[in-house]
Order: structure tokens, then sequence, then C-alpha cells
């Protein structure tokens, strides 16, 4: 009885080994480009994750599930915003599903669990989102690619677009997080005004009723804040209920304002500036073509990580076309990436020195859209062929 | 045991000890001496256990002082008076479940050793541990059941036991709280004849409610009411005391 | 034993397989069974169920990651000395921090009993994990890359199969070394207090020195643990610390078998390869092992080593006396 | 002076928040000794039910109503099913395997509703401003959570020292072996109370849900803070879960605003935001810690 328990415990284990096994076997049988895809689709912020796959896959499918004339095979998993399970992912990905190269990154966080590791293994990784400052200045690599953007740049913008309206007497607020303290500092870069106050809130906070009241006392004339997904939704509507949203104006960046954001705050975000590389009425054929085919798609519209995925699945097929498929020529393949050679939503679109955008920045405001829901307008351009702050320091 | 007969080994003066406006200890004063056995006796409620917990340090008085061996020990914790060689036992039987027998023992003389932070040698093969355990069970009557899981053991046994693992700390005092209590008629004699034999070489205080047994044992006996001690002397003395016979009958003895 | 030889077998077999990824994955597992084993100790012997073990696990981490970013850059940590990247330095280290914290901790939480324990643990490594949270020299939430593993002469530990036979020696040190432990007179003691206290501070034991030593060497191992995952995964983050990370150390004890140390070790191999084929199946896996850890705890009280010895141990209520 | 009356009030809110999960959670753990760690997971069950029933359209209190017997009826089947057989077992088993449960149930709102929160607003009729004191605007709705608070607690207070079910209630948390010598269907009297604590999280849930985002996982922040409140005010206290809710409220609150403030006398402005909010982060474990160094037992402890 004893023994036969034993048995068939082991035999159990046994089993469940093999089964492992096996599945890194036939998943290994496959010949596309593999594309490895690690990014947040849970969480409050799990809806940036989606919008940026749902560009990737969009460019997919418009090219018939090839990318550069190669058929694609995108594995896809969900980091849960936790950068040591995105490391676990990375290191399943190529250690047992021995993908070709690797994307999806929203967090910056994330990014720096992921991505220095990676590429020091020979991963080429393109970024959709994240673009921590230390991957863009002395620890720049030649396997990193960011089709987004640095961070600090969209700070940046609003910093200058804020010193220009001739604003005196800001108050700040972002997550006490390395990024959000990248994002006043990007802010602060710009705007040379006085600072009312800096205020760092916990991460993924999402009661903001003492911050808003020690806001109102502070009596500012203007509010630049940094809360993505979630957090941002939950602050906005707060905002407009403690009665301030007509006192004094918020300013942010993009994130703060994004499609989905938006729609879910509602009328408390409409009159809202904030900056973006992009907005959905710009007028160029590229972005046209990509929000008619993403509503027809997905019937919603595009944010700006949408943008991210869809340029950079773009991007991609350029460099693979471009390789005639063949992803053992890394050095061929990275020199194609570097040319950018695609048409960009964006417009202006270039790699820098250090791998990063040379791109335009734009501010917009959130408008009712006629259409239903809320969206966002493009007001006027911030900067032209911006460069990063970090650029020089790289050596590459 | 190098104590002169007739001098306290173990001494209470005037010890009080109040729970909210309750006086649980008034004024208490007890003496005992080597060779003797000392009762305390009274009602339910009448502060028993709690005399006996601050004797044992488990408790600590609001006045007064306890003294063991010519030293002020008032201030010294259980494990301290354990040490020095103040053992008790309890009212409600409290040994090792899962320990065997001779394990329970072995813990108590473990403790009369040093090295407890000895982390390597196994001391389940420790002969001078194991040995002295032995001798310990056969002297109260259990040799037979050394390897027994101890709470396989009947009411009896386990007080037994109990008594066992106190005098494996080789103390110079025995408190003993209630060791007869749940034991039928034949265990409650076993263990009275052990408590005979054991006499000669301890100071015993015995906290007891069955009468027969303190007459049977006690040398001296003291009675508690209500925290305060009414009589105290010889048994015949606390037999005849009239305070005494009140307050027992009052309580329906 | 024939975990052991299990365990001895991994890199030969997915060798054989051409999947050097089940090593990383049963690596990940050792590892966990070094920290559980640790946990099994003062839970399963001495009683004293703490809910915030992670804490040590994630102070070990953080050692180990703080020393090797200075190690890297060659900037001051303190006193001028700049880290270190040496195993025989960094991993006693570890052991050692985290067993200061547990003597702390310890000194605090153990004044408490029952679910107080329970909480004030957890507390503490709610603590922990809002402070690495905010430590932003060492990357705040974001946590901190280990650009490069310990060192050990003569070893490659880049290398996965002796990197994986490393960790492998090591929980089989720990696990001989606490045998040896719970066996001895030190042992015997902590057992003695978890089953009755009082009786053995009537005994002349201070419980609280004995706990107390046995909570700081659990520490030690959790530290240890915390040393080699960061090595493992290269990267340390707060999440480490994270109070369903205690949670998850506890889980394994249980599920493996409490107060067996080699039950954690079956405990830590079931929970991976549990949530590894589960994961294939359906992304929300742990649906179904919620429920497989209340069938575990409500009628397999023994744990798989109870299920492989053919009996559940029923274990009565000790701990939550509130009378 | 204005600005702290107005943090004062936001912390009396979140303290009134953690109250409604305590006192279930307190009176649970006094009387059948049990923790449930799960008690998060009811507090969620009770914000999504209530926030899908006010998206399609039920109206607010239709969708308390729902929030809050949603709550109830998943605490009761919980203590049918499973809780029941761990009543006598010891803390471990208990914490184990309402981690399951745990597990269980986030998993669970993330199949049925997705992985992502869904928002739920605060009725019309409260979303504006009352100018309770005067010069400062504070939102209507925060203030309605505030006042359904007080009324709970003067209702428990009610319950628990004028009426039947109360003596019971107060002769369990003293001593477990009394109630059952009142002749009491003891499992009915648990089931019932269960799904009473049940419907307080439930409650909190839906009130919480319009300033927190409704999502996997949400339960489980104000579980170990609501642990924190009742092991501070004394396991199975109902005073001890009111002084606890409070404390941790105005502590979390005035904290995360002051703190940093404070720091700014020692620090530079750049290193002392940025250290403050830590170290408000960390403050209410700091004060747990300190409560029971000299208290272990919690500052109204009910068992000897």
């Amino acid at each position: 009885m004893l023994a036969k328990r034993k048995k068939a415990a082991l035999l159990g284990a046994a089993a469940l080994l093999m089964g492992t096994c096996a599945a890194g076997i036939s998943a290994q049988a496959a010949e596309p480009v593999k594309i490895g895809m690690i990014t947040t689709l849970s969480t409050g912020a799990g809806y940036l994750g989606d919008d940026m796959r749902k560009g990737f896959e969009l460019a997919i499918s418009e090219h018939d599930g090839k990318l550069g004339g190669a058929d694609i095979d995108l594995i896809v998993e969900d980091d849960g915003l936790k950068p040591e399970s995105a490391r676990q992912i990375a290191t399943r990905m190529m250690e047992s599903e021995h993908v070709d190269l690797m994307t999806g990154i929203i967090f910056s966080n994330v990014a720096m669990a992921v991505v220095p590791k990676v590429v020091r293994d020979g991963m080429i990784y393109i970024s959709t989102n994240a673009g921590p400052s230390a991957l863009a200045g002395a620890k720049c690599n030649a396997n990193y690619f960011n089709a987004a953007y640095q961070n600090d740049n969209i700070h940046e913008a609003m910093g200058q677009y804020v010193q220009d309206q001739g604003f005196k007497k800001v108050y700040l607020l972002a997550p006490n997080y390395p990024a959000g303290k990248d994002a006043l500092a990007g802010f602060k870069r710009y705007y040379k005004g006085d600072i009312a106050d800096e205020v760092y809130t916990k991460l993924g906070q999402t009661d903001y009723a003492a911050e808003i009241a020690s806001l109102r006392a502070a009596k500012p004339d203007a509010v630049f804040f940094f809360y993505p997904g979630g957090m941002g939704i939950n602050f906005i509507k707060q905002y407009a209920q403690a009665g301030l949203k007509d006192e004094i104006p918020l300013f942010g960046p993009a994130f703060s304002a994004d499609e989905h954001l938006v729609d879910a705050v509602g009328e408390a975000a409409v009159g809202m500036k904030n900056t973006s590389h992009w907005s959905p009425d710009m007028d160029n054929a590229a972005s046209k073509k990509f929000v008619a085919g993403y509503f027809a798609k997905y019937g919603a519209k595009p944010s700006l990580y949408s943008v991210q995925g869809y340029d950079a699945a773009n991007l991609i097929g350029s460099a693979i076309s471009a390789v005639g498929g063949d992803m053992s020529k890394k050095d061929d393949f990275r020199a194609a990436l570097k040319k950018a050679d695609f048409s960009s939503v964006r417009g202006n679109f270039k790699f820098g020195n250090n791998n990063h955008p040379i791109q335009d920045f734009y501010v917009r405001e959130v408008v009712a859209d006629p259409d239903g829901g809320y969206t966002n307008k493009l007001v006027g351009k911030v900067f032209s062929n911006h460069v990063d702050a970090y650029a020089s320091e790289c050596k590459m | 045991m190098d104590n002169v007969q007739g001098r306290p080994v173990f001494e209470a003066r005037n010890l009080y000890k109040s729970y909210g406006g309750l006086r649980a200890t008034d004024d208490l004063s007890i003496q005992l001496e080597t060779g003797k056995i000392h009762a305390l006796i009274g009602p339910n409620g009448a502060g028993k256990t709690t005399a006996l917990s601050q004797l044992s340090g488990e408790l600590r008085p609001d006045d007064g002082q306890v003294w063991f061996d010519g030293q002020d020990i008032t201030r010294f914790s259980m494990p301290w008076r354990a040490r020095m060689g103040v053992a008790r036992s309890f009212q409600i039987t409290a040994i090792f479940d899962d320990f065997t027998v001779a394990e329970n023992v072995a813990v108590a003389v473990q403790s009369r050793t040093r090295h407890h932070f000895s982390f390597w040698r196994a001391v389940s093969r420790d002969a001078g541990i194991n040995q002295r355990a032995m001798a310990l069970l056969e002297q109260v009557g259990l040799g037979g059941f050394a390897s027994r899981r101890a709470a396989d053991l009947s009411h009896g046994q386990k007080r037994q036991l109990e008594i066992a693992m106190a005098l494996a700390l080789e103390p110079k005092v025995l408190l003993l709280d209630e060791p007869m209590a749940g034991m039928g008629p034949t265990e409650s004699n076993q263990l009275a004849e052990l408590l005979e034999k054991l006499k000669p070489d301890f100071a015993i205080l015995l906290v007891e409610h069955d009468m027969n047994i303190v007459f049977r044992l006690a040398d001296v006996i003291s009675v508690l009411v209500n925290g305060a001690m009414i009589a105290s002397g010889s048994v015949d003395d606390v037999r005849d005391n009239e305070d005494v016979q009140k307050a027992y009958l009052a309580e329906g003895y | 034993m024939a975990i052991f030889v299990l365990l001895a077998l991994v890199p030969p077999v997915a060798h054989a397989f051409d999947n050097a990824f089940l090593i990383t994955m049963f690596n990940r597992a050792v590892i966990y069974a070094v920290a559980a084993v640790g946990l099994d100790l003062i839970i399963g012997f001495g009683g004293m169920v703490s809910f915030g073990h992670a804490a040590f696990f994630g102070i070990g981490a953080y050692t180990a990651g703080i020393l090797g970013t200075h190690a890297f850059d060659g900037s001051d940590f303190i006193f001028g000395w700049t880290g270190s990247n040496d195993a025989f330095v960094v991993w006693p280290l570890a052991m050692l921090v985290a067993a200061f914290f547990g003597l702390i901790i310890g000194l605090i939480s153990l004044r408490t009993s029952g679910v107080y324990f329970i909480m004030i643990t957890l507390a503490f490594a709610q603590l922990f994990y809002f402070f690495f949270v905010s430590l932003s020299q060492y990357g705040g939430a974001d946590g901190l890359s280990l650009w490069d593993r310990n060192v050990i002469p003569g070893l490659d530990l880049y290398d996965r199969d002796t990197f994986y036979y490393l960790c492998f020696a090591i929980l089989l040190a720990v696990w001989f070394l606490l045998s040896r432990l719970v066996g001895s007179r030190f042992g015997r003691v902590v057992i003695g207090c978890k089953q009755n206290e009082r009786r053995m501070r009537a005994l002349g034991y201070d419980p609280l020195l004995y706990k107390l030593t046995a909570f700081c060497i659990s520490a030690a191992i959790g530290g240890l643990a915390g040393a080699l995952i960061a090595n493992h995964s290269e990267f340390v983050s707060p999440g480490l610390l994270h109070w369903s990370r205690s949670g998850e150390l506890m889980v394994i004890v249980i599920l493996g078998g409490l107060g067996t140390l080699v039950g954690p070790i079956y405990g830590a191999l079931a929970l991976f390869l549990m949530e590894e084929s589960l994961v294939s199946f359906t992304e929300h896996w742990q649906v179904i092992l919620g429920p497989v850890l209340i069938l575990v705890v409500v009628f397999f009280r023994g744990g798989i080593v109870g299920f492989l010895s053919g009996a559940g141990k029923t274990t009565v209520k000790s701990g939550g006396d509130h009378g | 002076m204005l600005l702290f009356l107005e943090q004062l009030l936001n912390g009396l809110q979140f303290g009134v928040t953690l109250l409604l999960m305590a006192s279930g959670l307190t009176l649970i753990f006094g009387i059948m000794n049990l923790i449930n760690l799960a008690h998060g997971s009811l507090f969620m069950v009770g914000a999504y039910v209530g926030a899908t029933a006010i998206a399609h359209g039920s109206g607010f209190f239709l969708g308390l109503l729902a929030g809050v017997a949603a709550a109830a009826l998943t605490g009761m089947v919980m203590e049918f099913v499973i809780m029941r057989r761990l009543y006598r077992r010891d803390h471990l088993d208990q914490v184990l395997a309402t981690f399951g449960l745990i597990l269980f149930f986030n998993e669970m709102v993330s199949i049925i509703w997705g992985r992502q929160p869904i928002a739920m607003d605060p009725p019309a009729f409260l979303s504006g401003t009352v100018e309770i004191i005067p010069g400062a605007p504070y939102p209507a709705f925060r203030l309605a959570v505030i006042a359904t608070g007080i009324l709970v607690t003067g209702f428990l207070y009610f319950l628990v020292m004028k009426t039947r079910i109360g003596m019971w209630i107060r002769a369990g948390a003293s001593n477990r072996e009394m109630i059952g010598a009142l002749g009491v269907n003891i499992s009915l009297l648990y089931t019932l109370l269960f799904g009473f604590g049940a419907a307080l999280a439930g409650l909190a849930g839906v009130m919480a849900a319009p300033f927190s985002a409704v999502q996997s996982g949400m339960g489980e922040n104000i579980l170990i803070l609501t642990f924190v409140v009742i092991v501070i005010g004394g396991i199975g206290s109902i005073r001890g879960a009111v002084a606890g809710a409070l404390l941790i409220g105005l502590t979390d609150t005035l904290g995360r605003v002051y703190i940093p403030d404070l720091m700014r006398l020692w620090l530079p402005p750049s290193v002392a935001d940025g250290a403050g909010a830590s170290l408000a982060s960390m403050m209410i474990y700091i004060l747990m810690a300190v409560a029971l160094a000299f208290r272990p037992r919690g500052l109204f402890q009910t068992h000897g």
C-alpha cells in the first residue's frame, strides 16, 4: 500500500517533468521568426500593454501574418508589472523557447530587470515604451533599440510648454518610484518658474484626498502630474470631485491622458493639455491608415502605446526584410534596424547614436469626440528633432 | 542536603498580591523545612495556586519577599528559581505530549547540565542524560513505560511523570499543586507512598484538596481563606481550630 | 531519500531533452527549498509561525545585490569599502545581516504569541518591504540588477550545471545540519518550548533565549537562500519581500510536511512543478492552486511526506489557546 | 488650520473604511478563534458586484445592496464549505487555507471581470462638494462614507451591547465554552455571524470603490491594514477596532501629508520628499511594532 503510494507519487513527478520537457521540444521545431513579447496585461496598467500588443499585431495582420516577408511567431506573456516575473519569463523565452528577438516591456522598472541582462547575453531587444535613462547614457548597448522615446522627453516637452505659457507657480505630483522622479526632473529641465511643491505618492495609490487637500491649500497657478494608468483615472476624477478642475489647470504627459484614460475619466478630463510624440489627428498618410485600420480591427481608438507597438513591428519588419529573413545575420540585422527604414505614423523618426529616437513632440488637448467618447486634438509643436539629454554620454 | 533541621530552607514573608480590587494574597508568610511536608489547604478560590505561583516565581508579588537558602529571590524568574533548586508541579497536568516518557524526564535532567547550546551531538544518544532519566523513572514507578508516548499514559501515570520531572531538577524544594487531582484511590495511595519516601530529602509544599491525604502526609498545615492565612500548625491544631471548621462548613465540606 | 536522487539527476535529464530551462526552474525550487527548510525549523519544531520570513530572504538578496553593485562600479559602500563579489564574503555576510535583523525582530515579536506573533512578523516584513521600495539609491521599487554573479575560485557560477549543483550541495548541507540540530540538546529544548512553554520555564529554561536563537538561525538560512536567489536571477527587487512571498514559503513547508525538514524540499518541488505544468493549461493556474492548498490543509495534514509515509499527522490546537 | 481639519476628515474617512473591515474580522476572530485572510476577498467581491450592478444601471442603492448581499452570501458559503472545518485547527492551518482562498478569489474575479480594473463613479446626488468647513469644499461622497461608518458603528454598539445576540457575542468573545452552555445553535449562529462580517466587508468594498481601483488583489492591501488595526486594538475587541481604525486612518493620512514637510526641516527638499514619502509608508508598521512591544496583546485586550 505504502510502496504503491510512493510509486504513484514518483511517477506523477516524472510525468510532470516529461511534460515540461516535451513542451520545450515541440516549441523548438517551428521555423518562423520568433518574437518574445513581455508586456503588462494585468493590473490597473494592463491596458497599456494590451494597446501596444494590438498595435503590434495590427502591423503583422496588415502583412498577412508576416513581417518583412517572414512568418512571425509572436509569443506574448504578461509580466503583471513585476520585474522579477518578467526576468523569469525572459529566461524561459531565451532558454526554452529560443526566441530571435524580444520586445514589449511597458514599465521602466521591468525593463531594467530584463533588458541589461538579455542584451548582454546577445539578444536583440526593441523597446515599445520604456526608455529609462540608464540605458540611454553610459550603459547604452548595440543590441538595444528604443522605438518609443527616452523617458524624460515627454515631460521635458511639457516643461517647455508650461514655461512658454507663462505659468509662474506649478505644483508637481508623481508616484514615488524612479520613473516618477525622472518625470519631474525632466519637467524641471525646461520649466524655470517656481515650484509650489513637489509630492511623491505611494506607487499604485488610488485615493488622493490628502494630496488634493494640500494642493488646494498651496494655491498654485498650474498642476503637472505624472500618473499613468489607473492612478491617473483616480487622480483626475478626484481632482474634479474636489471642485478644482475649473480653478487650477492640469498638465501632464500623454501617459496621464491617453485614449483609455480620458474615456474612463470622461467629462472631468476635457480641456487637459498633454504632451506626446503623436496625436490621433496627425496629418500624415501612415497615421491615417493606422487609425482607420486600428478602428476597423478592434473597434477602438488607438493610444500612443498602440502607435509604439505598430511602429516597432514595422521597424522590425524593415530589418527582417533587409536580411532576407535570416536571423542568424545579427550584425546586418542591427545595421538595418539602425537605419529605421520604415514609415512611422509619427512622421519624423530616426535613431540617434544611442539607438534612441530623434523625433518631434507636440501638445494636445483632451476634447469630446464627435463620434462618442473623448479623444486628443493637436494644439501645436513644442520640439522638432528632439535629442534626449543622455545621448552624449553614450560611447557608441 | 546540608540544611540543619529546623531552619527553613524556603520562606515567604508577608506576600501581597491583588487583582483590581480583589486581594488574592493577603499578608501570606510560610516556611518550608527540609524533611517536612507543609500542606496548604483552603476552599476553592482561596488563592492557593496564586500563592504557589508567587513562590515558584511565575507571578511577582505586589509586596513581600521570598527567601531561599539564605538569599532573597523575590525578583528571580521562574526558570532561575528552578535552576537554583525550587521545583514545581502543575495543578493541570503539564507534560510534553509528543515526547516519549523518557524524553520528558530527559529534558528535565538536561536542565541540570550545561551545554544547552550544543547543536550537533544527538541528545537521544547522550548516555549521561538517559541513565539519569531512567533512574528517575524507576524511582517513581514508571520504569516500564520509558519509550511510550507521554500523551498515551493514564492520568495517574502522567502525575507520576510530573513528579519525576520535578525530581530531575535535583531540587531542595518541591512545590506540588494538587498532585493527586483526578486520581483514583489506588493511584493516590501510590503517590502518597512515593511522597513519604521522598520526604526526608526535600522541603515539600503540598497544595491538596483530599483531607485524608493531607492528614496522612502533612507535618504542618496552613489554611488559606480569601488569600489570608487563618491558621497554621500541626495536624491536630488545625483540625480542632474553630475558624477552620467554619470556613470549611461555609463551603459545604 | 528518493528526493535527493531525483534532484541530483535533473541536469543530465534536462540535457538529454535539450531543455536547459528545466535546470533553471529546478534551481529556483532548490533555492526556495533552502529557505523553506530553514522556516520549518521555527514553524515545525519551534511552533513560531512566522508570516514574515520573506523579509530575511529579501535582506539576504539585497546584501548580495548591494555589495555586488559597489563591486561592479567601484564606488564606496561604507568606510571606504567598495563591496565585494566574493561568495565567501558575500554569502556569510548575507546570513549575518539576516540573523542580525532576525535578532531584532525576534526580540520584539517573541514577546507576543499566537495570532499576534503571526501578525507582528507580517508587519515587520511589510516594514522592510517598504524600506526597500523607498531605498532609491539601490533602485527602490524598480529593484537592482546584479551585474556579475558572485565568484568562487575554481568554479564558474555562470555555468548552469555548476550553479545548480552548488545550490543543491547547500540544500543538502542545510538539511543535514538542521537534522542534527533538531536531535541535539538545543533542538530538544526548542521542541519542548513548542509543546509547553510554561512547563519549560518551570524546568529552569528561559524559552525566549532558545526561541530567539532558533529564529536567528532560521533567519540566517533565509538570508543565505536570498543571496542564492539574487545570483540565480541576477536581479533583486522588493517583490522578494512581498507578503505573498512569505505566504508562499509557508505553503511550501505545509505542502511538503510540517516538522519533517525533508518535507519542504518536496513542497518546493511540488509547488514549482505544479506552477509550470498548470501554467501551460491556463494562465489562471492559481484558481486551481488555491483549492489544492485548501484540500491539503483540510485533509492531508501531513503534507506530501505524511502522504508518502501513509499517515496524515493530526495536530492539536496548541499555539492558538486564548482561554 | 483649515487644511489640517480637512486632512483630519480625510483620515477619518479612511479610518471608517478600515473600521467596517476590522469590526467584522475582529468579531469573527473573537468568537470563532479564526484568522480569515480571505476577509479582503469579501471586500473585493462587494466592490466588484456593486460596481458591476451600478454600471448596468441598477442605481446606487440597489448596487450597494447587491454588493453587500453578494459579499454576505459568499461569506456564508465560505463558512459552510471550508471555515467550519478550521475552527478547531491551529492558526497556521487557518492562515494557509485562507491564503488558498485568496489565490482562488483573485484569480476567479480576473476570469469573470478580466485583469483590468473596472471603474465606479459616486452617484450623481453625491458627486458635488459640501462646504462643511467654510472655505474648504469637501467631496460629498466622502462625507457619506464617514456618515455610513458612524451609523454602522452605532448600530454595532447597539447590537453588541443591547441585544440578546450581542450578549451571546460578548459571552463567546470572553468565554468560548459558555456560549454552548446557553443552548444556542452554534453552527447557525456562526454562519450568520460570518455572513454579517462579510456583509460589512462588502459594504466597505462598495463604499471604497469610487476612490480605489476595483481590480483583482484589491482586497489584500486593505486586509493587511485591517489586521494591523485589530492587532493594535486587541483581537476580539470592538472598542479596540474603533481605536485602532482611527489611529491607523489618521496616522496614514496625516503621515503622508506632514512627514515630508517635517523631514524638510533637516534634509534638503530633494532628499526629504522621497525619504518622507518612504517613512510615511512605513509609519503604520512602525506604530504597530511599538504598540505590540509595549502591549503584546493590543490596547484593549479581551483574552487573558
